[in-house]
């Protein structure tokens, strides 16, 4: 068994509205800051997993990104695995 | 030395725990660290006839804040009235005071401040701010129905300002939308003084059978001490003595809290639950000074010691020093003291709640709180010795800019070329505009209580399964109180009762929150004793005892004292509360009238802030008057002769018939023989003991004779009608235009947006 | 009647439902904890508002994988009336039984207020007994309640009559600034095609007594205790 | 000008409590997904942004990200700055 790192990113679908984005955006031009478009809000996950494997990590990983962490309707999501390089932080 | 407080505390804390160590070894730094002087140190040492340790000093030092200990208050507050018929708990007893309201109900309430956490982070300061107070009311045993938010922040134009008010305004409604309990009421109001040191005051209102009362004791030798809720972490360690730190957002060190109203709703169903099981002896929120302080005042309640292993308790984060987890200020967090033998119930009901609870110790037969880690005694100290922090009364001395504030002479001032330009100026300014944009984020009805929500002079509850109402009212006028500390103190509770009474609810009690500037001034000292008294002469007036508060010192930034800012909660009570009444116009023909003076005064008015630029005058109330005005009043909702009651308040009755106009959506057209007022006087200004009542036309001789009865004037002004509001040909107001510009003020300013105009 | 009020942790409108129903309708009601399974023998499933789950992830997705939703599917397929209201609604979305999903406000923040709705059809047992020319009021409380649903979707939901409350103006009509959430096409509520389950995010719970101000969250209930 | 792909990634400090994190990691072990261990959320914001160059891009970013984007008493910010290879997604 071995201890992985994981980050799964969850992101609006593109021809979904994402009101944080917009928000976001607008907030920033009120503020000056020209010339930035398409801000998009999205979430990432991060945690640690025990598993025998990558691959047995990576299964379990995307069965909990596409039925817990995501919603198909509006979301898609991506993972990243790592092995911890070392255990601090 | 910008150390994070652990870092620093733990390298002396080596020093300090060890066993050859003199009085004198205790560094500034150390005393610094815990807000203790080098005399409150020596103090110590006398009483428990050696040095304290490490652990002993921030014990005492938490407890010796002004937050927990009162050290600069304590004397003042004994002056307040706490007694009366209907108080079953007083203030000061426990957590917060509880009131009888009849069919063996009570409601507990209190309202405590979180303005130095919400100065370094407002949303999560704010969030936990409403955390900790319901806490304060479920502890009792009460299941909270209410809560209100009294805001108050420095200039809007100021992008920082904004950023403190719309982060407190989100932290608020996290929270108590998330935990379902509805936001009811409150404040907001902005002040150059408080650029920098924002205030945030939160309430909140339980109800309970007076069986169920709770108290906060840890009693019975042997009973187990359980913790419930959150893992400790190192959160807002020193959270106690930082609020009596002078610049908070530099000395902000720790961990800042956040909260989890998710599982504040868990431990409120729990506790609830826990405690009908009767297995519960006592019940004990961990508020400021986290463990120390619940503990300490829990033993102290019932004259018990107690002992805590503090290796039992379940930590978020590794590395946590004994010091650290005595003071850490983890949110939802609770005590329970259970009944020896029955543990199993409550970790079953716990358990079903998805909660996790750690015995951490034990009620014992002596005096004292034993820490223990390990094989190690980290503490030992009579509680006693905790709960009795030193009082000091400060040099006193009467503010010098008081004489000239209070000479000031309207005759210097013109009155303005345009009355309606100046009457919509008033009506879009943020202090006086629509606090809808505000309170439309804030659930309001979730509970199915809420008969009369955000918007009107007070809001009102019904009682369910009786016929019985709430009124409740967060109340506070800084500008008065700078003015004059004592009269403007007691303009506030006389605000806060009048705001319950126009609703046709009986004013029976009330709490207060101690807002002020640094103790150790002596002008501030000053404005903290006469406020305190004039709390006191309203109370005792108006017949509502304090059953509770907080005080809040230190709130400066610079050199800048805020405004002395005493903010009242005042409840209410409706015998029957469909005979409530509410400030919106009702019928085209009814008619209109003031109770108690037409015109007011200048002094220290809205008016003549916004459109003068002057902060000047020396306010006056008539107490005695004020309770006949209010009696009046109220016997005039209760024999059901009004459509509508306002109170006049900012902004004068210009802005009082404007709010009730734009709330009926109907016009009026006023007829003011006023000879001898100036025109701004007669239409902006302020002054207490004034309510706007409309009534159908064949009432009026009933009104009056009421009014005749009560000693109080009725003077009729006008009637109701049309979609215009006509000021006695002295200016006309489009009702379209004017509910644009009121409802829109607030929002544009919130949100940077300058305004069209 | 026989109702039933689940009870997740973080529910908070659930007290409020279980009053409306057993005070204001008369229904014999009980709360059913999360952890159940077998919800049968009820004529009506509630499902209410609040912060299940502290509403963390998305709102509903945690409490939509509770054991109680096993029985509310197996009740779903049976015909049973269940009702799901604010956070009830997400949870139906996150968990299939209808379609669609909820997006922040528009505004991003958290929206109170009392709406006006049009009841787009009667052919459901929550609304059978409304006069449709009659506009309901009652209010609105949630952070999470912008409606969204493919084209397709919409298509079949309005192919299917499944839209029932839809927000309007005063006069009915259904308007940009009617719309307090951004939801899509103004919608309210939705039911499921055998038109058993209807999600609403308005509360009819809280407007269900006079003092409360109104009284059109009791046609709701008159419509199911008429169709039994 | 030239326009670059940015992605903010913005988490709690460690030390700061995320009742966000700690909900879903009891939800994954009620679910049963065994093993998975400190659960920490945070978010991620992308937007394009159109300046002179990537170093006159990344000082913008930087500035937003650490002024609005995160709350420096309680969040840390990263960021990843990239020329969009293709203008599909
Ligand atoms: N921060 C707030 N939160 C909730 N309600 C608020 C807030 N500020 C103001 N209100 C509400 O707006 C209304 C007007 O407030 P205010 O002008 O202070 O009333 P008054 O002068 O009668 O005391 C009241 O109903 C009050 O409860
Ligand atoms: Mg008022």
């Amino acid at each position: 068994m071995a201890i992985f790192n994981v980050a799964v990113t969850v992101r609006l679908q593109t021809e979904v509205n994402d009101p944080q984005g917009l928000t976001i955006q607008s907030a920033l031009s009120a503020l000056g800051f020209s010339g930035i478009s398409n801000v998009r809000a999205g979430k990432l996950i991060e945690f640690q997993i025990e598993a025998a494997s990558e691959d047995v990590a990576a299964k379990t990983v995307e069965q909990l990104s596409d039925n817990l962490l995501s919603n198909p309707v509006i979301e898609n999501f991506e993972y990243a695995i790592s092995t911890p390089t070392s255990n601090t932080r | 030395m910008e150390l994070y407080c652990g870092i620093l505390y733990r390298e002396d804390y080596e020093l300090l725990t060890d066993s050859t160590n003199t009085e004198t070894s205790v560094t500034d730094d150390v005393l610094r660290e815990v807000s203790m002087t080098r005399s409150e140190y020596d103090h110590i040492a006398d009483l428990l006839g050696r040095a304290p340790n490490g652990v002993e000093l921030g014990m005492f030092g938490a407890l010796w804040s002004e937050h927990c200990g009162y050290q600069h208050s304590r004397p003042l507050l004994k002056t307040l009235p706490t007694e009366g018929d209907r108080i079953l708990i007083g203030a000061g007893e426990e957590n917060a005071g509880a009131v009888d309201i009849g069919d063996g109900l009570a409601v507990v309430f209190k309202i405590e401040s979180h303005n130095h956490p919400s100065a370094v982070e407002p949303f999560e300061g704010a969030a936990t701010g409403v955390g900790g107070i319901i806490r304060d009311i479920f502890t009792m045993g009460a299941r909270p129905i209410a809560l209100l938010d009294s805001l108050r922040f420095g200039d809007l134009s100021n992008p920082r300002n904004r950023y403190l008010a719309q982060a407190v305004i989100g932290g608020i409604g996290h929270y108590g939308n998330c935990v379902g309990i509805p936001t009811i009421g409150g404040e907001f109001v902005i002040d150059n003084s408080y650029d920098g040191n924002p205030l945030v005051n939160a309430m909140c209102v339980g109800i309970l059978p007076h069986s169920r009362i709770t108290r906060a004791v840890a009693s019975g030798k042997g009973n187990p001490v359980i913790l419930v809720g959150a893992d400790t972490g190192r959160d807002g360690v020193h959270g106690a003595t930082f609020a009596s730190l002078e610049n908070p957002q530099e000395s902000a060190r720790g961990v800042v809290q956040v909260g989890n109203p998710f599982l504040e709703k868990l431990l409120i169903e729990s506790c609830l639950e826990a405690l009908e099981s009767g297995a519960v002896v006592g019940l004990q929120d961990l508020g400021a000074a986290g463990l120390t302080s619940s503990a300490v005042e829990a033993a102290d309640r019932s004259g018990s010691g107690i002992r805590l292993n503090i290796d039992s308790v379940s930590r978020r984060t590794t590395g946590l020093t004994p010091y650290e987890i005595m003071l850490s200020e983890s949110q939802e967090r609770m005590l329970v003291v259970a009944e020896l033998g029955r543990e199993a119930e409550l970790f079953e009901i716990f358990d079903r709640w998805g909660l996790h609870c750690d015995i951490i110790g034990e009620v014992t037969d002596d005096t004292d709180i034993v820490v223990i880690s390990g094989q190690k005694e980290e503490a030992r100290i009579p509680i006693k010795h905790l709960t009795n922090a030193p009082t000091y009364e400060y040099p006193v001395s009467r503010p010098d800019y008081l004489d000239q504030v209070q000479s000031f002479d309207p005759c210097l001032i013109t009155e303005p070329n345009s009355l309606k330009q100046c009457a919509l100026e008033l009506l879009g300014s943020p202090n006086i505009a629509s606090k809808s944009c505000i309170y439309q984020t804030y659930d309001q009805t979730v509970g199915s209580n809420t008969v009369i929500p955000c918007g009107s002079d007070a809001a009102v509850l019904r009682v369910k399964d009786t016929r019985r109402g709430i009124a409740l009212s967060t109340d506070g006028n800084s500008r008065m109180v700078f003015l004059n500390p004592r009269i403007g103190a007691a303009m506030a509770v006389a605000e806060a009762a009048r705001n319950v009474v126009c609703t046709g609810a009986l004013p029976i009690a009330a709490t207060n929150c101690l807002n002020f500037g640094s103790p150790t001034v002596p002008s501030v000292y000053f404005q903290l004793v006469e406020a305190v008294k004039g709390i006191g002469d309203a109370c005792r007036e108006l017949n509502t005892p304090i059953t509770g508060g907080n005080v809040s010192l230190y709130n400066e930034s610079g050199d800048q004292q805020i405004q002395p800012t005493p903010i009242i909660g005042m409840l209410g009570l409706l015998d029957d509360v469909e005979k409530r009444c509410n400030l919106g116009f009702v019928d085209e023909g009814d008619r209109i009238a003031v109770l108690g003076s037409v015109h007011g005064k200048l002094d220290g008015s809205e008016y003549l802030k916004i459109a003068q630029g002057l902060t000047a005058g020396n306010p006056h109330i008539d107490l005695a008057f004020e309770r006949r005005l209010q009696s009046a009043c109220l016997e005039l909702i209760t024999e059901g002769l009004l459509s509508s009651a306002h109170d006049v308040s900012e902004g004068g009755l210009t802005v009082c018939i404007a709010e009730s106009a734009i709330a009926g959506q109907i016009g009026v057209e006023l007829n003011i023989n006023a000879i001898d007022v100036r025109t701004d006087e007669l239409w902006f200004g302020e002054g207490p003991s004034r309510i706007v009542i409309s009534y159908k036309p064949e009432q009026w001789n009933r009104v009056n004779a009421i009014a005749d009865k009560h000693e109080v004037s009725a003077t009729e002004i006008g009637t109701i009608g049309g979609k215009a509001l006509e000021f006695a040909g002295d200016f006309t107001l489009c009702l379209n235009e004017l509910t644009t510009v009121w409802n829109k003020g607030l929002g544009t300013a919130l949100s940077g947006a300058v305004s069209d105009d | 009647m026989k109702a039933c009020v689940l009870v997740f942790p973080g529910s908070n409108c659930d007290r409020d439902s279980y009053h409306a129903l057993s005070v204001s309708a008369g229904f014999k009601t009980q709360y059913v904890w999360h952890e159940e399974t077998n919800l049968s023998g009820y004529d009506l499933i509630v499902i209410p508002g609040g912060f299940s789950y502290g509403d963390h992830l998305r709102s509903g997705a945690i409490a939509r994988y509770a054991p109680v939703m096993k029985g509310v599917s197996a009740e779903a397929s049976k015909g049973t009336p269940i009702i799901g209201i604010c956070n009830g609604f997400q949870i139906l979305l996150e968990a299939g039984l209808l379609p669609g999903a909820m997006l922040r406000n528009t505004q991003v923040s958290f929206r109170h207020q009392w709406v006006t709705l049009r009841t787009e059809t009667t052919l459901t047992p929550f609304t059978s007994t409304i006069d449709q020319s009659c506009l309901l009021r009652m209010p609105i409380a949630h952070g999470e309640g912008n409606y969204f649903a493919t084209q397709n979707m919409i298509k079949q939901l309005q192919d299917n009559d499944q839209i029932v409350f839809r927000y309007c103006d005063s006069e009915g009509n259904v308007t940009a600034s009617s719309n307090p959430n951004g939801s899509v096409n103004g919608i309210a509520g939705i039911c499921n095609k055998t038109r058993n389950v209807l999600g609403m995010m308005p509360h009819p719970e809280r407007a269900s007594e006079l003092i409360l101000g109104g009284t059109d969250g009791t046609l709701l209930w008159n419509s199911l205790s008429r169709g039994l």
